[in-house]
């Protein structure tokens, strides 16, 4: 195993020390992981609060900030955090109009959410509204299973979300925007190699040189189909085409386009990925509105790639273009 | 009476479950590697560190009095929900939080009453995570495991023998996971890929039953 | 070779494309492969360009918009690009002020942003400085070598130099705000891994599981030296140490602090190295005034990082806190 | 006068240089992964691809009329400055532009032009390069293999037993770039590991002396 990082026990505890050290504006609560705005509680705006596995990076903890979330409860390396840690920032981030939790769709997540839930509703009485994201085309939806994970759409809702608090809008209203997200947008994955969970010391999974992994999530989870490798057009076609089965876009379509890296891809091979994209949406007339384009939700050091598609209408755009404020996501401000 | 459960076996349980999850931290983790994140063992090896002390013979500051089973698996369930995360932090503490609301503030138990328990706790977890048995999760050692507990106490057998059985139950359980198609958890992700490998999470729970066979048999 | 690319030699042309269709604020010159502002030229703005090989993204095309570069040149993956690029580009956002060129420095950079410059002189009586950026501690500086490579120092310095042009200052001015950069910053880097040049196909060099290379520079040239894998502690003394020898730094110094992610090493690691970067400087009593932690100036897939100290007093920070608008920095607008 | 070097003669060499670039392109990536950045192959593949249409019998639309040994090179130079890029464009383009140049309007040369116009193709490269033989660059191909050139010329050998030495002078100076400390280009960053590496740039220019001999020769 090769990183940068000392114990592999202590790689979240100093990765927060990290981005207290490098963040200012940030507070870092770090005997709890939790990462806060440096001014919540906001009096009068509903509460954001996420969290989940570390490994993601940017995602939450760089998402925390004006116009995103107040605070992020940062887990063990691919482990939901515990349910104190949201308790905790629960309490913390209310300023009086309650508190939304955005909870990617894992088995481990929402249980810990929801324990959280439970003990806010018994000792405080809060207010609190969770989402759950599951926009994973990969995964097959259905009552038998564990349902679709969470993964791309996940920050574009923690930033439309964040916009939709900033301007006042009730925890009701939040929350409902946060599901039109989580409704409209839709994502798929691969991997070029497996990642390293530190603790484990080795690949999560063995790829051959000329394999790569279709539909996989962002915890080093195999996908759904090992195939050969190819160009990256073909894995284009091979991220957009189910996701457009299951969420058909054409004519008259308005999205936002995301190219996710996993953590190992450089910035131009997501490009050039993008391009393919591009090209292969274009082609069936659907007008790409916004995009965005880098490493925002990762698995490690993993390499490949995710492609989210979030339709939009104006208003959702609105909140897109607003102002944001945080390490990971900044513009107008 | 020989056959009473006490206190301080309900202790050793605990200690000696620690014990096994320490052994077995990466087979849990390489089971898991296959069919979910590679996590399982170090999920469950951090939360057993920080929760047997608490059943120690010098229970570490902060620990409340424990003089019941309940004021002991309150704390060693809470202390599970608190490190663990995951999916098997809420289940694992669901699951000891009950065993102790249901043996109460007592600290002596029969068999059965010990049985009923686990049974209570294994509700628990279904009531936590909503699985069935045959979805390929600790619920297809569990199940299996309480059911032989139970038919063998019926039987007239002592807890040692009963806890034996269990513990032949629990294995095939676990077994059993490997030709399963899971239906909850991170390993449904794979579909049809999920075939063919062992459950992490059932394989931790046949270790609970083979320590309490171990503590209490 | 795993790779998300069509043909591996036209990986910068369809990178080129992506950047296009993810940016429409900029304007891209596929023919010449220049990445330009909406908005070049300005009249009365000093004009900065820059360039280099390819393969180092978000450097230089994510660095250009407002506050940053008017234009970058994108050579083949690893090659500058050649003078008619740099020639086209200087006529092209010239804006009447002169333009600035920033070189890297390594022999081709150098070379080709000359025969730029004396064509540019020979065609159009432009006003065209160049300065060459020189940051690498790792490489001996001597007048019997090639010098110093340009390494991180370029970020910070297209920011700087960037801001001091849209505040209107001269191109003799912003070229004494970019030299003084220079002066100020020091840079060393290290790799866990090589990276894999497209057309090469194969690792750049073999480095087994139990080493990594201090003192690599951008391309996968290997480094100065190699040495048994360490923790994160030893590996920041590593990159620390050498730069504190070469410029000396202690209480009453101000800095920007930046650790660049290589582009396999995940963000999660590079704060972990942050975190220990940032304890031995505040060992030393040195004042972290700001921070940059990420994938800015990569060497395509490769896993490791470099740290890059920039000495810097309240006008440089000014121009730094201004506000800057490209896809790679953004902030204040 | 059958030793006459003409334009067809100087065409040829162009278009045997290209042909040994491709031929070894794999070959001089690798030298320039060991010192440098695995390109070098890649890049002189790429420049002269583009430059030996301007040599062939058909130049591409876009060529200016060649009717002289420098409306050749200044075609061929330029060529390769606006498609190598890196520090072999400028420099194998600079030679060609000061062959060129060197040879002037004329079509037809004797061995002591053609061998002035080369060691005013060197000069070119000095006076970009800055380099020195001993520094570890395509320099010590050249200056040797010049040097060999010139001597067996002025003893009154034909210029195909000239190039002969030239070509064996060359390959010696290319190998003896493998023991030196680079002081030059991107190897000089390596220090004293790139002692015990063989230079890319000195591999292609003995690539450049034994085209001449083949095409001139
Ligand atoms: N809904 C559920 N009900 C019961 N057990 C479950 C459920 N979901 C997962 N599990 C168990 O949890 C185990 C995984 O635990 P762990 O790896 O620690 O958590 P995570 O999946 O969050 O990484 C699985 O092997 C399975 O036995
Ligand atoms: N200053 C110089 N003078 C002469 N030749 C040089 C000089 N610098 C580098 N070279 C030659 O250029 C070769 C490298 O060319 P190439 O790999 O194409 O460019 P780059 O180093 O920019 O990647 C070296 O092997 C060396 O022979
Ligand atoms: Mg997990
Ligand atoms: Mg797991
Ligand atoms: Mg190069
Ligand atoms: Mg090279």
């Amino acid at each position: 195993m090769k990183k940068l990082i000392n114990d592999p026990a202590d790689v979240v505890k100093e990765a927060l020390l990290g981005i207290a050290a490098a963040h200012p504006e940030l507070r870092v609560d770090h005997a709890n992981k939790i990462i806060y705005r440096g001014d919540t509680p906001k009096k009068g705006k509903v509460g954001l609060i996420s969290g989940g596995g570390s490994g993601h990076e940017p995602l939450h903890g760089g998402f925390v900030g004006f116009g995103m979330l107040d605070a992020a409860c940062a887990g063990e390396i691919f482990t939901s955090p515990v349910p104190d840690q949201m308790l905790e920032a629960t309490k913390h981030v209310d300023g009086g109009a309650g508190v939304l939790h955005i909870v990617k769709n894992y088995t481990g997540d929402v249980m810990n959410f929801e324990m959280a839930a439970e003990m806010a509703a018994a000792e405080t009485g809060l207010d609190v509204i969770a989402v759950v994201t599951d926009d994973d085309v990969a995964v097959q939806d259905s009552t038998w299973t564990a349902g679709r994970r969470g993964v791309g759409v996940t920050v574009l809702l923690e930033k439309i979300a964040g916009a939709a608090a900033e301007q006042g809008l009730s925890l009701k209203e939040v929350a409902d925007v946060a599901r039109h997200v989580n409704e409209n947008g839709r994502s798929m994955g691969m991997a070029l190699t497996s990642c390293i969970v530190p603790a484990a010391g080795k690949p999560t999974f063995d790829l051959p040189d000329n394999e790569m992994e279709i539909g996989v999530g962002i915890h080093g989870e195999p996908g759904r189909r090992r195939v050969p490798i190819a160009p990256a057009k073909e894995v284009a076609a091979m991220l957009v085409e189910p996701i457009l089965e299951d969420m058909p876009l054409g004519r008259g379509d308005s999205i936002i386009a995301f190219v996710n890296g996993m953590g190992g891809t450089p910035l131009i091979e997501l490009y050039v990925m993008y391009n393919e994209v591009a090209k292969i949406l274009q082609g069936r007339g659907v007008t790409i509105a916004r995009s965005l384009v880098g490493p925002y939700i990762t698995s490690l050091e993993m390499a490949g790639c995710s492609v989210t598609l979030l339709k939009v209408d104006d208003p959702t755009l609105a909140l897109w273009d607003a102002p944001v404020s945080t390490p990971g996501l900044r513009w107008g401000m | 009476m020989s056959d009473a459960v006490t206190l301080d076996g309900l202790r050793a349980w605990v200690s000696e479950f620690a014990r096994l999850i320490e052994e077995n931290r990466s087979y849990l983790t390489d089971l898991d590697s296959a069919i979910g994140d590679a996590d399982h063992g170090t999920n469950m090896a951090r939360g057993m560190a920080a929760a047997a002390p608490i059943a120690s013979d010098s229970p570490p500051p902060g620990t409340a009095a424990i003089g019941t089973a309940k004021e002991l698996f309150t704390q060693v369930g809470m202390k599970l929900v608190s490190t663990v995360g995951g999916a098997s932090g809420p289940l694992y503490g669901t699951f000891f939080l009950r065993v102790g609301a249901a043996l109460g503030d007592s600290d002596t138990f029969t068999p059965v009453e010990f049985a009923a328990a686990l049974r209570a706790g294994m509700a628990g977890v279904v009531a936590r995570g909503k699985a069935e048995p045959g979805d390929k999760t600790m619920l297809d050692t569990l199940e299996p495991a309480l059911d032989a507990l139970d038919a063998s106490l019926a039987a007239g057998n002592s807890l040692a023998d009963a806890l034996a059985d269990a513990t032949k139950a629990a294995d095939a359980g676990r077994d059993s996971t490997t030709p399963m198609l899971a239906r909850k958890g991170r390993a449904s992700y794979l579909g049809e890929r999920s075939v063919g490998h062992q459950d992490p999470g059932s394989t931790s729970s046949a270790l609970l039953i083979s320590a309490a066979a171990t503590a209490l048999g």
